[in-house]
């Protein structure tokens, strides 16, 4: 509306630098160039060890890094023993995470209900993500253990027999994965519920005047709106998974025999016990080449469906 | 049996009171209307019958039935809401599906009433969209869909037709009536457009600031007002007001004309006298005004033309009054002196001080 | 059943005398076929040297997997011996004329070192796996280079030293004057050839990591007549922070000046690494990681080095202890094999075979034999250092002593606090451990 | 509508178990039992590793344990260097967190601009987060080699000296710090682009009209958005610093003396090195009350953010 | 200056073309108005026009500047969406002031416009309020604030009063012609309400399927449909239409009348007559009708009482008329035989192929 007794407009206190730099379009040529450094900044160390990974190297030892072009990646994929890790890993990362979705999932629709005690219940189950992967490795190989250990007490009182978890291969490797569920089912449960309390207030009326029942209001109305963060906690879950090293490293050193050795494990020993830099490097490129794939299909499902959900109103 | 009642439904938002101690009773198979000016409470109102919002003080009841703790599902309500929300993530024929999904309707059952009633609303090319991509009147026929696919003892719409032209508005209101007569079922339907309240319910609720001022069926708030307040909100354009003196015989006297009313009752003294624009009669001065007609003589201010009527603007003494006239043959001119007149038994009296309608 | 064979899982650091020991040790079964009627197979399960006491102790704790017998670093002993982790050996050897005369055959300063526990008694806890003590890796193609040795007397007034005898009575003020002599820059002139690279005359390990830092420094607190502790009362305020010790690592710190780069952060890997890519003129080092510097494949200079002992100071010199003890785990099922095993080991033949694969022994006549001072260019320098060692604590809080120590120094390699402050920290944080251990109640 | 026609409803097909389980309401005395074994699950070894703390116990030293109830916390806190400990975690901690959330939040600003191969840069920036923590430990390490390093050799060339990266204790926690923001940089900018995604359409469009600067828009449409994930994201970032081990006990094992010796650094020396279980486990809780302490104001804020953000429309 | 000029937009959502070749131009300073059904285009127009949608092909110029490639920032438009969005996180006081902040507007006279702006649309109670618990009605209201808050070289608004009482909409409509004329910027409005695009707007175009059907001043619109489309559009109740045959002297032909036009351009043959109900007199069997009007007897089918009219539905032969009956004296009866008249000059003659009108 047209103030006609205004006095022309004036600026009446300087803004911010801050205000104006945000204000300010950068142009193109400006931006371009940061955005370049930038990325480059983050992209150089990747490339520089993928460049390791062509050589036959090893940091204890003098002699000159020798190129070899795709020797390593050759003689790791040529070795039956890596596809056996990475049959061990793939097991690991579905349980673990498969239980840790399925887990968190169904904390984060417990704890979305009202119920006194709840934050502090929150809070607690917030804790063992908190702790030190190292240390929580040791808590569960310390329950594990078939003479002073909890669970193996519980067995013997309950069932009368005891569980030599971490002796046999298929109990240790569902010990290491218990562990990690342990650990990490909270943080898929916070992804979660911060996705719960997005959830439109409007549609959860809609729907109950619409009696639709749980399932139906939960599959139409709340699933799509968490998916995205459901998603993700998903990916990093996998992406995390697939890397882990510490707890199974005390828990079971990839033991008994090899029946928890993860990539992870393998990876290691390759780096740091066997000082193969180079092969290492080859292996953890591999591993990542994997995890990309994977989460490259996870994060196209997952930004798809962000941008659906919230295009919502035009 | 699906009556409405409420009992003395409060509800504050904070320092806003937006129900006050509401008393109505719907009757089961009504068409009901609650008529009333933006933030009087209408809304608050259909979502506490839903059941989305919960009364600070007060019953609800349905069918006989205390459901005032009772969660929406159980109390078998339909309702269109004024923002006209859809879900996101499912297309308009889902969404028109979804209230029918867990009613263990057969999928054939639900293909037919979905696009029967797609058809009826005009939306027919839209049912494979998701909503987000609708013009704001597809949404709003989809939002009514979603309350009409569906069998419900009570039916809520909040202003379902806002955003629709006068045609498909019309149109929708012949279906709903119809419709309602097919159901027979409660139907409770807030708008603040007169016209959707005059034509449509068999009774109008009137509400003034969270409670109800006058509830009667149409035609009767129209002529017979009971306050101050329902006479002045009802009819468009609005009654035109003068201040009186009432005599104790029942006669009213403004500054331009005396006449005699029934507003015998009434205690002596200052008052305030309406007449509606369309009771008025603007003529020529010299032109023949019917017997027992009260006229008096009044100055053209403007006359604005609408169309099908011009609405004139007088100055009768201090005041300003506004009459309709529908007679194409005759127009006025601005400063023109005319000849105003009305049936007497067309004048309501008010009292100022409890501001009823004699 | 034992007859179906018997496998003996051991477990060691991650280096050279362990991979040794690994490959003579595949004849053993063939041994064992022979004399207990049943295949005995070594199994090797080795971890890198920086993170071994934290894996070897962590499957202490937990019993699995069970080793039957293992390399424990001297130090240690104490502390598995201390927690029933290991096996004392008393009972079999009196038992056994055998087993006690092997550990007759030991040298004595060794057999008090990995032996021995608590140091003096004869409460026999483990046979020695590697003996160790620290050597100077010399370039002797620079120290011989005519023209070098002419213009070092001309700046120094004396000579620099040419064969081992020469060595052994080098001193670290002189080695100082090597070192700073040594150390050139990139374009100038060395023995003849122009550098291409930045060159530097010495090279020691002072990385934070396990006890590195420390134990190249422990060889000059020595020599500068400074010690760790009272070894009675366990005292370690006004010892560790003596005047003496002060100076030594005041010195200690001072010879960075010589050494490449980032030598603040240097581990045993990196001082070799140095030597090997001809780098620096001296380097001290455990003598057990220098053969592979003697492998042109892995070292560009391994056909100009020789190993002497190090430098003493003011006419003293007492040498570093290092080396660690094989102990047999208390948890074996095996202890016969064990015992056949550790019988075998030292039989003369395998004792030969593990020095000239470079492996260092500790019985006293093969370390007296002139063919072993002749057998490998580092052997006479072990040979002469050997009766001078010092030990260091074997006490079961050994890791938070050298923790705490370690911390301190380090602070003051790189600069955070001076030499006298971090003696002090240090003293003072040890006798908290110390008396939080019960050691003066 | 009332179909006239209509056959009286039947069932038309089966539902199956899944929709029936979620359909059915659970009376509170069924879902309750469930849910307090569930939580119990998860709280059990807390408590119990809880109890640890008061015990004097090594695994090493296989002694009995001994109840010294507050005495391990007693000597913690007694200690001047565990306060030192808490300082150099906090200076890593704000520094990282500080620094991830910056360049984070840059990249993601950069990302979400459309440009061509704005996908391959986005995989490319995630992979430092799904390496090994022990591996990019490894690379840092070698790139701050004064010797051999690749970063010396840059400053070297362009400003004439190397920085000694790993010998001061300034340029050491810096190191430390830029490899950790190396690696979880991309991870803020995962969240904080998934935020971007879902600022809805009509709001930037309204904002556009009416002139809004950048900065404007940013503060009031777009930030209040991507706050609930932005916030998610510091919690994540700053739990899992406070915890950061790996990466650098291999770079620096907690020096230059004591420089970067964290917390969990400490924690390492505590239980692993000097295996006094008993206090390891004292030091792990106090570090966890202190997460909590501060995650649970990060996840007020948080929360009543996202309920607030979308009670929007009603 | 500041015309808006369109030149052959169009704009498609997948199969649904939205706008197809609209051909616009608003003078500088006008009171324009969109008027059409719903889903016909006026919500992608007015978009299209603030630049937050781009057309698919044709050019937009504002204020002779081609702006089709401009962002909506260099276009110095303001806008009331049909969904009246609000910024989520401010309160209302908030929203009215953020389209100031950014144009160095002295906080002094930030507030008297805000304050100003939300006391004339009645909103001054809900300023320190989050949008989210503000009723529909309240909501709109603040839409329309924000737009008319600040000064802009145009105007848009989509549908902004759909949600008002009538009262209030009058007063919406006063005020917002008021501001026009003070301000002195083009307004363009759209509606899919008769009323308000008959009474406000300089001119109004009438859009059809995304295209402009025919643009001109209301009343013209209202007296001269130049297209069936319009004619039968535009009145409420909408316009009767009769088949007819046109000779080549311009006199029609239906079953019931017949009479003399000025339809003499038009190929002789079938047609389409129309005549609106507001232009039919019906009165009592009997009674003298006007000269030179059109008559002829018809029988009641249904008379619906509105208030102050009453809309009768005739049998004229096989076909329904409606006439409106303004005068209250006389009623109907449901069978009555009655006679209906009305002036020739206002029967409207439709070529039934290329639907113009005559
Ligand atoms: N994003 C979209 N995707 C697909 N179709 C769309 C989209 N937006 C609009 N449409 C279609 O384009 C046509 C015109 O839409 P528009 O919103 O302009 O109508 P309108 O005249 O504003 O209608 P209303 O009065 O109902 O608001 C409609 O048929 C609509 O369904
Ligand atoms: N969540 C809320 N918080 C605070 N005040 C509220 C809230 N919801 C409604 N109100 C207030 O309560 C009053 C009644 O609101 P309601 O939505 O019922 O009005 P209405 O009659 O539907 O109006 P309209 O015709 O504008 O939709 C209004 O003044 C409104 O501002
Ligand atoms: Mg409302
Ligand atoms: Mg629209």
């Amino acid at each position: 509306m047209r103030d006609s007794e205004d006095t022309p407009p004036r600026l009446v206190k300087p803004r911010s630098a801050f205000a104006r730099m945000f204000d300010r379009r950068l142009p193109a040529w400006l931006l371009a160039p940061t955005g370049v450094l930038l990325v480059g900044l983050f992209l150089f160390p990747l490339l520089w060890s993928l460049g390791l990974s062509f050589y036959r190297y090893s940091v204890l030892r003098a002699r000159d890094p020798k190129l070899i072009w795709g020797g390593n990646y050759g003689s790791l994929l040529g070795d039956p023993d890596i596809w056996t890790r990475f049959g061990t890993t793939g097991a690991f990362v579905l349980g673990a995470v498969g239980l840790q979705f399925v887990l968190g999932f169904g904390l984060a629709l417990l704890l979305h209900q009202e119920f006194r005690g709840r934050k502090v219940v929150l809070s607690l189950l917030l804790a063992p993500m908190m702790m030190a992967p190292v240390a929580v490795g040791a808590f569960f190989k310390f329950i594990y253990d078939p003479t002073f250990g909890v669970l193996g007490f519980f067995t013997q009182t309950l069932f009368g027999f005891e569980v030599s978890w971490l002796e046999r291969p298929f109990p240790a490797m569902v010990a290491v994965i218990l562990a990690d569920t342990w650990m990490w089912s909270p943080f898929v449960m916070l992804l979660v519920l911060s996705g719960l309390l997005a959830v439109p207030k409007h549609l959860m009326e809609m729907a109950q005047i619409d009696r639709a029942g749980r399932w139906l209001t939960f599959r139409n109305v709340v699933l799509p709106q968490i998916k995205p963060l459901l998603m993700l906690a998903v990916l990093l879950r996998t992406m995390e998974a697939f890397k882990l090293f510490d707890t199974i490293w005390v828990m079971t050193q990839g033991g008994p025999g090899t029946a928890t050795e993860t990539l992870s494990v393998a990876l290691y020993r390759l780096g740091f016990q066997y000082f193969k830099t180079g092969k290492a490097s080859a292996l953890a490129y591999l591993m990542l080449i994997v995890v990309i794939v994977l989460s490259n299909s996870y994060l196209r499902l997952a930004m798809r469906d962000v941008s659906a959900a919230h295009e919502e109103a035009s | 049996m699906a009556e409405v009642h409420l009992r003395d439904v409060a509800k504050a938002f904070g320092p806003t009171q937006a129900l006050d101690g509401v008393e109505l009773r719907v009757e089961d198979g009504e068409f009901f209307c609650l008529l009333g000016p933006s933030g009087v409470g209408k809304t608050t109102l259909l979502r506490t019958i839903a059941g989305v919002e919960r009364p600070d003080r007060g019953e609800v009841w349905i069918g006989g039935r205390d459901v005032t703790h009772l969660p929406p599902a159980e109390r078998d309500v339909a309702m269109v809401f004024e923002t006209y929300a859809l879900y996101p993530h499912l297309t308009v024929w889902e969404n028109l599906a979804y209230p029918l999904r867990e009613r263990r309707v057969g999928p054939i059952d639900i293909k037919r009433r979905v696009e029967r009633t797609a058809e009826l609303l005009g939306i027919t090319h839209t049912l494979g969209r998701p909503p987000q991509t609708l013009s704001g009147g597809e949404m709003q026929r989809v939002a009514v869909g979603r309350a009409i696919v569906r069998e419900a003892q009570v039916y809520l719409f909040d202003e379902p037709l806002s955003h629709l032209d006068a045609q498909l508005r019309e149109h929708m209101r012949a279906e709903l009536k119809r419709l309602h007569r097919e159901m027979g079922s409660t139907l409770i339907y807030a708008t603040p457009d007169q016209l959707e309240a005059m034509t449509m319910p068999d009774r109008v609720a009137v509400l003034r600031a969270g409670s109800v001022a006058q509830c009667d069926p149409p035609l009767e708030v129209y002529l017979r007002p009971k306050r101050l307040f329902v006479a002045r909100y009802v009819g468009e354009p609005p009654m035109n007001f003068l201040d009186a003196d009432l005599d104790a015989s029942g006669k009213v006297k403004t500054a331009a004309f005396a006449c005699r009313t029934k507003a015998r009752d009434m205690v002596a003294g200052a008052c305030l006298v309406g007449v509606r624009p369309e009771d008025l009669t603007v003529a020529p001065t010299g032109r023949p005004t019917p017997p027992d007609a009260v006229s008096f003589a009044a100055e053209v201010y403007a006359v604005e033309m609408c169309g099908d009527y011009d609405l004139v603007t007088l100055t009768v003494g201090a005041d300003h009054m506004t009459a309709i006239a529908s007679d194409h043959s005759t127009r006025f001119a601005t400063g023109q002196t005319v000849n105003v007149s009305f049936a007497s038994e067309r004048l309501y009296v008010i009292d100022p001080v409890t501001e009823r309608v004699a | 059943s034992a007859q179906d064979g018997v496998t003996l899982l051991m477990t060691g650091p991650d280096w050279g005398p362990v991979s040794l020991m690994t490959e003579i040790s595949k004849d053993f079964t063939a041994y064992a076929e022979e004399t207990l009627g049943y295949p005995v197979e070594i199994q090797v399960d080795p971890a890198p040297w920086g993170s071994y006491y934290e894996r070897l102790a962590a499957a202490l704790a937990a019993g699995t997997p069970t080793y039957d017998l293992f390399v424990s670093d001297s130090q240690w002993v104490g502390d598995f011996a201390d927690s029933g982790h290991i096996l004392q050996l008393n009972e079999h050897a009196d038992a056994d004329p055998e087993l006690q005369a092997i550990l007759d055959s030991i040298h004595p300063v060794l057999r008090g070192a990995y032996s021995a526990y608590p140091g003096g008694t004869e409460n026999w806890w483990g046979f020695p796996q590697e003996a160790d003590v620290q050597g100077f890796i010399v370039r002797a193609d620079l120290f011989g280079h005519e023209g070098e040795r002419a213009a070092f007397e001309a700046e120094y007034g004396h000579a620099l030293p040419l064969t081992a005898d020469d060595w052994n009575s080098v001193e670290w003020k002189q080695a100082q004057d090597y070192a700073e002599f040594f150390t050139r820059s990139q374009g100038e002139m060395l023995a003849g050839d122009e550098l291409a690279d930045d060159f530097y005359g010495l090279s020691l390990a002072y990385s934070k990591t396990y006890d590195y830092g420390t134990m190249a420094w422990l060889q000059l607190l020595y020599n500068w007549g400074g010690a760790i502790w009272d070894w009675d009362t366990r005292r370690v305020d006004g010892i560790l922070n003596s005047p003496e010790a002060v100076a030594s690592l005041e010195y200690h710190i001072d010879l960075l000046k010589y050494q490449p780069p980032g030598a603040a952060n240097y581990d045993l890997d990196a001082v070799n690494n140095a030597v090997a890519q001809g780098l620096v003129a001296m380097a001290c080092n455990w003598i057990a990681v220098a053969p592979p510097l003697f492998d042109p494949a892995v070292s560009k200079v391994a056909d100009k080095l020789m190993v002497v002992v190090p430098p003493g100071h003011d006419g003293k010199r007492v040498y570093n202890l290092g080396g660690q003890p094989f102990v047999v785990g208390s948890k074996t099922q095996h202890v016969k094999e064990v015992l056949a095993y550790i019988k075998w080991w030292f039989q003369p033949e395998q004792q030969l075979r593990f020095a000239r694969g470079g492996g260092l022994p500790a019985t006293t006549t093969l370390i007296g034999s002139d063919e072993f001072k002749a057998l490998s260019p580092w052997t006479r320098a072990f040979a002469d250092a050997v009766p001078l060692q010092q030990d260091v604590w074997k006490h079961p809080a050994f890791f938070e002593l050298l923790t705490a120590q370690q911390e301190e120094f380090h602070k003051a390699v790189t600069g955070s606090q001076t030499a006298k402050e971090a003696l002090d920290n240090a003293a003072r944080r040890q006798e908290t451990i110390l008396e939080d251990w019960g050691e003066y109640d």
